[in-house]
């Protein structure tokens, strides 16, 4: 139910588009894919949501995790163009803050 | 049948297993194909309450089994009707030891712990008893008028 | 809640409209979800027959209503297990005066009729029977081993 | 949970592509598109079933008045790439002599 797109932009952020579902089954691999990308010198990381149908809080444990690697690595992670449903899950658990979602990934370093 | 024409009732019964989550997504979209009025917010504050629940019964009421056990089963059933979005969960695994009433959202950084805080910020109840051996899980959303 | 664990059981009760037939399908990928070691063939049989008897039900049973009367309902129930795959329906139309043991194949320029012979000769047992002011049908396919 | 894809070849032939479930509520609106197309002159029609992820009964009797549309306008009306449903609803109902099924889309009309 699930397919992770993963491309690095020529100013080097990683862009990880999870197509499908992000839940207990999916967010293991998710979290993997983040890891991977840090561990190849790539620390931004920008998560596109636009195709993201449903996120539970398993995804949500793994948008923290990723948030913290990255961190820790001198990096960052950042969420853009969420549905309605994923702003819905974000501010139900007051995460919208820590995971502001932006508008475009393009943009999502920008600010 | 119920008589009321705008009353759409789906249910199953399969095995406690993690693409059961899958599974029940799918019955949530047959839940809105047959009342297809069901505005968007409160699709979603169901569907994301019913899949917490469902995978708090994959997660914990089975997770002291192991590998070899199979078996343990569940069944599900969803309503809709013209007020509200009602899912009754039951399954025969481990008790639930924990209090809904105290259940709160962990901090910021925390990785895990936030399934049944968002299952019930997210309807207007969330209940769980136990009877017998039988575990049972009902959640209500009631519709925007 | 069944013991088997290769079990899966998905039911629905909604309106009797066109639509249910959508509905149906779904439901239908949600039992092929919970058992999905169903063989393609058998799925097509099954499904093709299930949608036949939707469609009879939505067409004949509720056809003299005309457009002002609703509240017609239908329930139906799939199950899978290990050897065969079975649905039930219950609805509270009209009667249905075929005769299943008669039903056949119209010439090949028909351009209706089909609908009965072609669920039948899908499936191992199509069935129909009225109890007091319900309709029954049922439809059995037996898995390929 | 239907669409419906016309398009004319350059030998004239109408292409007619249902994308979804052709059933009593989609056939109705098959047996419109081939009576516009041969209205408009366009007798040869192929249909092609290669996204036709159902048919029913009802399906198969709107495949069977536009077969005798257009006939009766001279032309035919041919299927092409049924999918393993389709293939199975023809067999069961002896209609795969009337309504052979054809491998492509461009030969339909070779033989
Ligand atoms: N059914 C249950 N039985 C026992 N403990 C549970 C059960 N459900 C949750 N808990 C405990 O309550 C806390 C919150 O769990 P939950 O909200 O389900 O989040 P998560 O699924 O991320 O662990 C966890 O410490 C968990 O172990
Ligand atoms: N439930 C029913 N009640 C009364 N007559 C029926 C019923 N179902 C089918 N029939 C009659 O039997 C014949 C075959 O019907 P059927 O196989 O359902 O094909 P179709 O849906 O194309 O009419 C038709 O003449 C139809 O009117």
């Amino acid at each position: 139910m699930i397919e992770f797109k993963v491309e690095t932009t020529s100013r080097g952020i990683g862009v990880v588009t999870p197509v499908g579902r992000l839940n207990m089954v999916s967010a293991r691999r998710l979290g993997e894919v983040v890891t991977e990308l840090v561990g190849a010198g790539t620390n931004r990381i920008v998560v596109d949501m636009a195709q993201t149908d449903f996120m539970d809080s398993s995804g949500l444990g793994a948008l923290i995790a990723g948030l913290k690697t990255t961190r820790q690595a001198g990096g960052d992670l950042r969420l853009a163009c969420p549905t309605e449903q994923i702003q819905t899950v974000l501010e139900l658990t007051n995460l919208n803050k820590v995971l502001r979602p932006r508008p475009t990934v393009e943009g999502a370093f920008d600010a | 049948m119920p008589d009321d024409a705008s009353v759409t009732r789906v249910s199953l019964e399969a095995a406690a297993r993690e693409d059961s989550v899958d599974l029940l997504h799918t019955l949530v979209a047959s839940l809105w194909e047959g009342s297809p009025d069901v505005a968007m917010i409160d699709r979603i504050r169901f569907e994301t309450a019913v899949i917490e629940v469902m995978a708090n019964i994959v997660e914990h009421a089975y997770a002291i089994d192991g590998e070899g056990v199979t078996g343990r089963r569940f069944d599900v059933s969803l309503l809709a009707d013209p007020t509200s979005l009602v899912a009754t969960f039951a399954d025969d695994g481990r008790p639930c030891e924990i209090d809904l009433s105290t259940v709160s959202m962990p901090g910021y950084d925390a990785e895990s712990g936030r399934g049944l805080a968002l299952a019930s910020a997210a309807v207007d109840d969330l209940a769980y008893h136990r009877d017998g051996v039988i575990n049972h899980w009902s959640i209500t959303c009631r519709r925007q008028p």
